[in-house]
């Protein structure tokens, strides 16, 4: 298998592990750390096949569009933390009321 | 004069300003308000504007940067796109008449900015021609309808802020995903060339199942809804009309665009409309009874909105033998609940100013009390009901004749039991508003404004099922349905 | 491709999904968050592998770098009076809920990835994207790396927004949070030193990566990237802005990267009928200026993101009582 | 546009816009109020009048307004549907006064007049109607604007009333939507034309027409009250007595009687609805509506629920009629819609002016009443004579003209029918007189309001009497011009025959 | 490992890959006597000893080890740049480590 492709799959493998966490995990800081798993994932895939241009030029443009997607991703962490914060602050839980296990 | 208008660029325009105007209220927050209200209202001048460029030249394509696809990213506007950026600039239009009395200065600061870049992000994603750059505008979109919905501060709000944040992020990974599939697939994210070059295949399939997933999601399509109800009832007022009127549309034009264009000719006939279809029937059922069943207001509209959704999604197995009242419908569907919904959310947002609550049973005469707001909220009951005249009739009538001409009667009582049960709730609400509470509570005076956004909005909702003709002859331009223009 | 390549890549992408299930799944929140800050290192390992220079810079910058602060700043938050013993905060309780159907996703994304992986591997070993329409229009797009060309230029429109992206998360985080501007007590000698130390150090390393980027790996993000890294030590250190620059001038800090490109769109809008559309000759002046404008706002935000509050509030409040 | 066409709408906005206006106005702009109601229906009635004479003279009154591609809206100004707003204008006008009257003390005035002009208006609009959808539109849009008017008192009961009223009705309105549209789907048209339009269907639509027909005999019934689906009527009797009048008399009761004559007459056609064999079991069910509903009025004590039960009885002659399917028979069914009408309107008249003057709500309760409200129960015993359908008041007039028509048309069974609810009537009715008129009053009524000499007011008393003497003119003038029989005839011969 | 257009590989092996490879291994050997110490040590503080101490030899001798493959001194001084900067970040946090642990009274090990 190619390193391409390596790489590839190895994303999906991170898409699928964090998409699980985020299933089953109850606390919020844990769902945030899932979601970015997923991101890497997803932006390894992204990466991983522009490189299949053999001999021609590397393909710029997933590159281009991970950096993006990694500040966006930085930006949504950012705010989800804040917000797990002060519903931490105001219920005493870092959990979704549904989810929180009595 | 005539070249001005027609050669303006219009669309990008309706990006820049209001990305302009949220910076200069985050810069200079006394004057937020009037800024905000400004740049409302000439986004609406500029989508008149965009409106008459369109009718005269057809469909609107900007190469952003000079490149054109695929190197660059492209604007693109046709009836359907314009349809959208109109209905969001006229329910923005009663959001921020509302907005201007309902937040007082604390939070006034914070609302106008995260407003103008939502607003932004709408019209730049109903203007994208390109997958990816509709990825990084769901995330505008979603980091601020979130940090609007935490507005409230409520411990609810804060929870509903969180949960929906959890989600909007996983439906843009998955719609991400997607994108990655569909770039390496076919080495393009315009959605024109996506369509000129894709075909069947694998890849195909799994881009289908991930952007269909994530969109759904976003959507708040049953069983994917579980976010929406808290979120839309414990907002601040005028965003949870916000969410329920345009944000939720906003995926769900997305989902339409990349059925019609791509996914649609190369997988039709394979029961994903179907599925689709089945999916919006148990939205119907399941949001319609789960809004009957609750007791505060703000919960019962946003089950409704849930159930509103499965409408939309009514449509995707009629489509195949009757295209054009199919859509119709859909179009007409979207346009009328997002009139209506916006103002039910704002008649609810006035009652819980008028009484301090929103327990239905305790409504007590707000009738004769608060009788504007009252109107608001039955004249848009009637169009979510589906009664004539209304928009929503109009979107229920297509709807219908589509389901009919096919036999499909299965949709049809779907939909009739969808229209009876919203019945049942609407006048649950209308019933306790005309009827002495057992406690009378002490009330507090609503602003004028707010109660005549409400109306207005409602009003219009009522009015749009006059305008079927024009409205649908205007949707045609560009043919996004590929079923052919009607120009009057 | 060489036996050893092939083995390190194996290697190297066991060790990410590894470390990617350690961190989700390990009980302790602290040693989870090590975890994902060494899954976010490896990253960049791996985008190296991938002929992916740039992002590994923003990856090492922002992916673990950036976000481990923000997610150590967090749990501090969440614990703030638990001390113990070994050094982290409790273990978190119940730290997967027990389900009896938890084998139900499990099984379905399983399948799912199965299918996922299978898509992935039916396409063609080989595809040239965009590259040959990149490598064509290179020279007129005002600077030699591909990455920053199509980021400045043939897809500066999403960078517009994406900028747009990051400051409204900092205003969410404003609405949400207020955050003290008094100096830290007794910072320490060690760190104080440190910080100021290595400051001017982390601005010229900025401003390299700044003035790189047109030609070579690095650019506006990166560089922003470090600048924010400077304001985290900073913070760190206990050093705090003076509260009279919190209001607008922060603010104009702030909004300097949007504003810049809305202000290039509207000109170049106006100029050549086309948002964004430079003119050959001027291009590279104009990347430079968005760049400049760009690295400045980022690293603001991102320091401003992790003080994690607004500080104008904290300080209006206090005037008010 | 000539000003034919401004004509239907005209009649519409008469009393669309001083609604409108009330709405707006507050509590205390009494005057201001009455103006408004008086002269919209002033203005009505004038219209009506205009349009009567210029209808007479073969003038065309139609405006179109485009709803959807390929389907209009349309308001027509034909004889069926001056008919019917002739009978709404002139209640309307009636009613208008004695509302006035009836609630001048009571709160939500102007919420109850903005209302009632809606469903006046909305009346009018299922009158003028020129296709189905039309119809259905205003049809819908008096479902919700009489919701208001039932549960007006605010009461824990009128919430329940209203919640059962609505529940019928939707229902029944859906059950419409679905058969109009599906009609659509199958002609492509939904035009009322004289002898129908589905003569050009094949016979393999025939299970389609029959169970389209059915679904909007069901959607009209409901508000007709036909038998099993009259459940609301008697539960809307909470509702002040003006709107009982107006839903019993004019209003929604007559607008499903009316659906039903259009659907027959219009839409199917007599020849084509008799051939599918739909018009008998609909004759059939007109019957036994006749029959239920007077047995049950007799054993009602509350007065008002027995005149509900009688409403009930009395508008399935209408529809009884339209499905025996004969020209002298039509008659009498279009020709009921007026007098049923003028009577049943004032019968609630006299009910509510009985319950406001003496607080009187049972029939046990109406000894010798007729001397302390002599003009009340002499316009009552019209009415109730009417109902009977003793000569000379209008409804022995719709009795012989339906049995006539039953015998033209060979359905001989029509006349035991006909009988045995004359009889029914007779049995319900007579008592109330007996003891208003020959029984020894009490020494003190249930809840007596002071109105000095007069029996009761005026605004309350005046316009029974006038209902009444035109019930009265209705059948001793049944053969002038202009009568409602002579129209009715006029009907007959320009929309029920083949041109 | 990064493929940059204009750069060629050297296909021929010098006296001075030797040396590289010489000291970029001893680094490495630095670098997984501190792993190990930093993954088996008892306690904080001699885990920090581990850490420091072997990662910055390591990391010299890596340095070392790639500056005699530079082609140009400008690249030399930035290696010397991320070397002393890494050590004076070790140095710094470690510290910092051990006296917040010491503050919060964590006992050292005795064996």
């Amino acid at each position: 298998m190619s390193t391409p492709f390596l790489y590839a799959l190895v994303g999906t493998g991170l898409f699928a592990l964090g998409l699980f966490a985020l299933i089953i995990h109850a606390h919020l800081l844990r769902k945030i750390l899932a979601l970015n798993v997923m991101g890497s994932g997803v932006f390894m895939v992204l990466v991983a096949l522009a490189k299949r241009t053999g001999d021609a030029p590397l393909d710029a443009v997933p590159h281009a569009m991970v950096i993006t997607g990694i500040v966006v991703a930085v930006s949504a962490t950012a705010l989800a933390l804040t917000l797990m914060l002060k519903l931490n602050a105001k219920s005493g839980h870092a959990e979704l009321p549904d989810d929180r296990r009595e | 004069m005539g070249a001005v208008f027609t050669e303006f660029p219009w669309g990008v325009i309706l990006i820049l300003l209001p990305v302009t105007g949220g910076m200069l209220c985050f810069l200079w927050p006394q004057i937020a308000k009037i800024t905000g209200l400004f740049i409302v209202f000439a986004v609406a001048l500029l989508v008149v504007g965009l409106a008459w460029q369109i009718f005269d030249n057809g469909v609107y394509r900007h190469a952003v940067g000079g490149w054109g696809a695929p190197l660059g990213v492209d604007l693109y506007a046709d009836g359907l796109s314009l349809l959208m950026l109109a209905i969001t600039a006229l329910v923005g239009i009663g959001i921020s008449v509302y907005s201007a009395t309902y937040f007082k200065h604390e939070q006034a600061v914070l609302f106008w900015p995260l407003w103008l870049f939502l607003l932004a992000a709408l019209n730049a994603l109903f203007l994208s021609a390109d997958i990816f750059n509709i990825y990084v505008t769901f995330e505008l979109m979603g980091l601020a309808a979130v940090a609007l919905v935490a507005l409230a501060g409520s411990r609810e709000a804060l929870g509903a802020a969180m949960r929906y944040l959890l989600a909007a992020l996983l439906g843009s990974l998955a719609y991400l995903l997607g994108v990655a599939l569909l770039y390496h697939g076919f080495g393009t994210v315009d959605i024109a060339l996506l369509a000129e070059r894709a075909e069947p295949s694998p890849i195909i399939w799994a881009a289908l199942g991930l952007m269909g997933a994530g969109l759904l999601l976003k959507t708040a399509l049953f069983p994917l809804h579980f976010w929406l109800p808290p979120a839309h009832a414990s907002a601040p007022t005028p965003v949870s009309a916000l969410l329920s009127a345009l944000v939720v549309k906003a995926s769900f034009y997305i989902l339409l665009r990349l059925w019609l264009e791509i996914f649609g000719p190369l997988v039709g006939g394979a029961g994903v409309e179907q599925l689709l279809g089945l999916l919006g029937a148990a939205a119907i059922l399941w949001g319609s009874v789960q809004a009957l069943r609750q007791t505060r207001l703000k919960l019962l509209i946003a089950y409704s909105t849930v159930a509103q959704v499965g409408y939309l999604f009514l449509a995707f197995p009629l489509v195949a033998a009757t295209g054009v009242s199919a859509w119709s419908a859909v179009t007409y569907l979207v346009l009328s609940h997002a009139l209506a919904k916006a103002a039910m959310f704002m008649a609810a947002g006035n009652l819980l100013c008028f009484g301090g609550h929103d327990r239905i049973a305790d409504l007590d005469r707000v009738v004769q009390r608060l009788p504007l707001t009252a109107g608001a909220f039955a004249l848009a009951g009637v169009s979510i009901m589906g009664l004539p005249p209304s928009g929503g009739f109009i979107g229920k009538w297509l709807l219908l004749e589509a389901a009919l001409m096919q036999g499909r009667w299965d949709l049809v009582v779907v939909m009739i039991l969808g229209g009876l049960l919203a019945a049942g709730y609407i006048f649950k609400v209308l019933g306790y508003a005309f009827t002495q509470a057992d406690v009378s509570h002490e009330s507090k005076a609503v602003p004028a404004s707010m109660e005549w956004a409400a109306l207005l909005l409602a009003v219009a909702a009522i009015l749009l099922g006059f305008l079927a003709v024009p409205v649908l002859s205007l949707v045609s331009i560009g043919d996004p349905f590929g079923i052919g223009e009607v120009r009057p | 491709m060489t036996l050893l390549t092939w083995v390190f890549d194996s290697l190297l992408g066991l060790s990410l999904l590894w470390l990617a299930w350690r961190a989700l799944a390990c009980p302790d929140l602290f040693k989870a968050i090590v975890l994902f800050v060494a899954f976010g290192l490896l990253m960049a390992l791996a985008w190296v592998r991938l002929a992916a220079p740039d992002v590994a810079l923003a990856e090492a910058a922002i992916g673990a770098g950036l976000t481990g602060a923000l997610l150590m700043a967090a749990l501090a938050k969440l614990h703030p009076t638990e001390a113990h013993d070994d050094f982290t905060v409790p273990p978190e309780k119940n730290v997967t809920k027990v389900w009896s159907w938890q084998w139900l996703p499990a099984v379905a994304i399983l399948l799912v990835t199965t299918g996922l992986g299978y898509v992935v591997l039916s396409l063609p070993p080989y595809a040239a994207g965009l590259s040959t329409e990149v490598a064509a229009n290179l020279a007129i797009s005002g600077a030699s790396n591909p990455v920053t060309a199509v980021l400045l230029n043939f897809r500066g429109y999403d960078t517009l927004l994406e900028i747009v992206v990051l400051l409204l998360a900092l205003l969410g985080v404003w609405s949400l949070n207020s955050a003290s501007l008094d100096r830290k007590a007794a910072p320490g000698i060690v760190l104080d030193t440190l910080a100021r130390l290595l400051t001017p150090i982390f601005i010229l390393v900025a401003a390299y990566l700044l003035w790189v980027g047109a030609h070579a790996p690095g650019g506006a993000f990166q560089a922003g990237a470090v600048l924010g890294a400077a304001g985290v030590l900073l913070l760190l250190a206990g050093w705090r802005p003076r509260a009279g620059l919190m209001a607008l001038p922060l603010r104009l800090v702030l909004v300097t990267g949007p504003a810049t490109f809305v202000i290039v769109a509207v000109l170049t809008l106006l100029m050549k009928g086309q948002m964004l559309e430079y003119p050959p000759t001027q291009a590279g002046v104009l990347i430079l200026i968005l760049e400049t404008a760009a690295t400045v706002s980022i690293g603001v935000t991102l320091a401003a993101l992790f003080l994690g509050g607004d500080p104008r509030k904290n300080n209006r409040n206090k005037n008010q009582t | 546009m000539n000003w034919n066409a401004w004509m239907p709408p005209l009649m519409i906005a008469s009393s669309l816009l001083p609604g409108l206006i009330i709405f707006g106005l507050t509590e205390e702009r009494v005057r201001l109020r009455t103006v408004l109601n008086l002269s919209g229906a002033l203005v009505k009635l004038v219209l009506v009048g205009f349009v009567l004479w210029g209808v007479s003279q073969g003038q065309q009154y139609e405006t179109r307004l485009a709803l959807l591609p390929g389907l209009e809206l349309v308001l027509r100004a034909g004889p069926l549907s001056l008919l019917f707003v002739s009978l709404s204008a002139v209640l309307w006008l009636v009613t208008t006064v004695y509302a006035i009257g009836y609630l001048e003390h009571s709160p939500h005035r102007s919420r109850f007049f903005g209302f009632f002009s809606l469903c006046v208006t909305a009346t009018v609009g299922v009158a003028l109607s020129g296709n189905l959808i039309t119809f259905l539109l205003f049809y819908e849009l008096l479902t919700l604007a009489t919701y208001p008017l039932v549960v007006h008192r605010g009461t824990e009961a009128a919430r329940h009333a209203g919640l059962i009223y609505l529940r019928y009705t939707i229902t029944g309105g859906a059950l419409l939507l679905v058969a109009t549209v599906w009609l659509y789907t199958l002609t492509g048209t939904l035009e009322f034309t004289p002898q129908g339009f589905l003569d050009s269907l094949g016979a393999e639509h025939h299970t389609a027409l029959i169970i389209i027909f059915t679904l909007l005999i069901a959607g009209f019934g409901v508000k007709a009250a036909l038998v099993p689906l009259h459940g609301w009527l008697p539960q809307a009797m909470v509702a002040p007595a003006p709107v009982s009048a107006l839903l019993h008399a004019v209003a929604v009761v007559k607008a499903g009687a009316f659906g039903i004559v259009r659907v027959v007459y219009d839409v199917f056609g007599v020849e084509f609805a008799a051939n599918l064999g739909v018009l008998a079991p609909l004759a059939w069910l007109a019957a036994i509506t006749i029959i239920y509903g007077s047995l049950r009025a007799l054993f009602q004590d509350d007065l008002k629920r027995r005149l509900a039960f009688s409403t009930i009885s009395q508008v399935s002659y209408i529809v009884l009629g339209t499905a025996i399917a004969g020209p002298v028979a039509a008659i009498g069914g279009v020709v009921h819609l007026v007098h049923q009408g003028l009577m049943k309107i004032t019968l609630f008249f006299c009910a509510g002016n009985l319950a406001e003057t003496l607080g009187i709500h049972k029939i046990s309760e109406m000894n010798g009443v007729g001397r302390r409200m002599p003009w009340t129960m002499a316009a009552f015993t019209i009415g109730a004579f009417g109902m009977i359908g003793a000569p000379p008041v209008a409804g022995f007039v719709t009795k012989w003209y339906l049995g006539l028509g039953a015998l033209q048309a060979g359905q001989e069974w029509v006349i035991i029918v006909l009988a045995g609810s004359s009889l029914l009537n007779a049995a319900y009715f007579l008592p109330i007189l007996h003891r208003a008129w020959f029984q020894e009053p009490p020494s003190t009524w249930p809840k007596e309001f002071d109105f000095g000499r007069k029996e009761t007011a005026w605004m309350l008393l005046l316009p029974p009497v006038i209902t009444a003497l035109m019930a009265l003119a209705a059948g001793l003038l049944a053969t002038s011009t202009f009568s409602p029989l002579e129209w009715a005839q006029f009907i007959a011969e320009h929309e029920f025959s083949r041109p | 490992m990064y493929d940059a257009p204009g750069r060629t590989r050297r296909q021929t092996i010098n006296p001075s890959d030797y040396l590289s490879a010489a000291l970029l291994i001893a680094g490495a050997v630095f670098f997984l006597a501190g792993t190990l110490g930093l993954l088996r040590f008892p306690d904080v503080y001699t885990r920090l000893h581990a850490l420091t101490k072997a990662d910055n030899v390591g990391l010299g001798l890596m340095v070392a080890g790639l500056a005699v493959q530079a082609e140009s001194w400008s690249v030399v001084g930035k290696l010397l740049l991320i070397w002393w900067l890494v050590l004076i970040a070790g140095a710094s946090v470690a510290h910092l480590i051990a006296s917040g642990a010491l503050q919060r009274g964590i006992r050292m090990w005795k064996p």
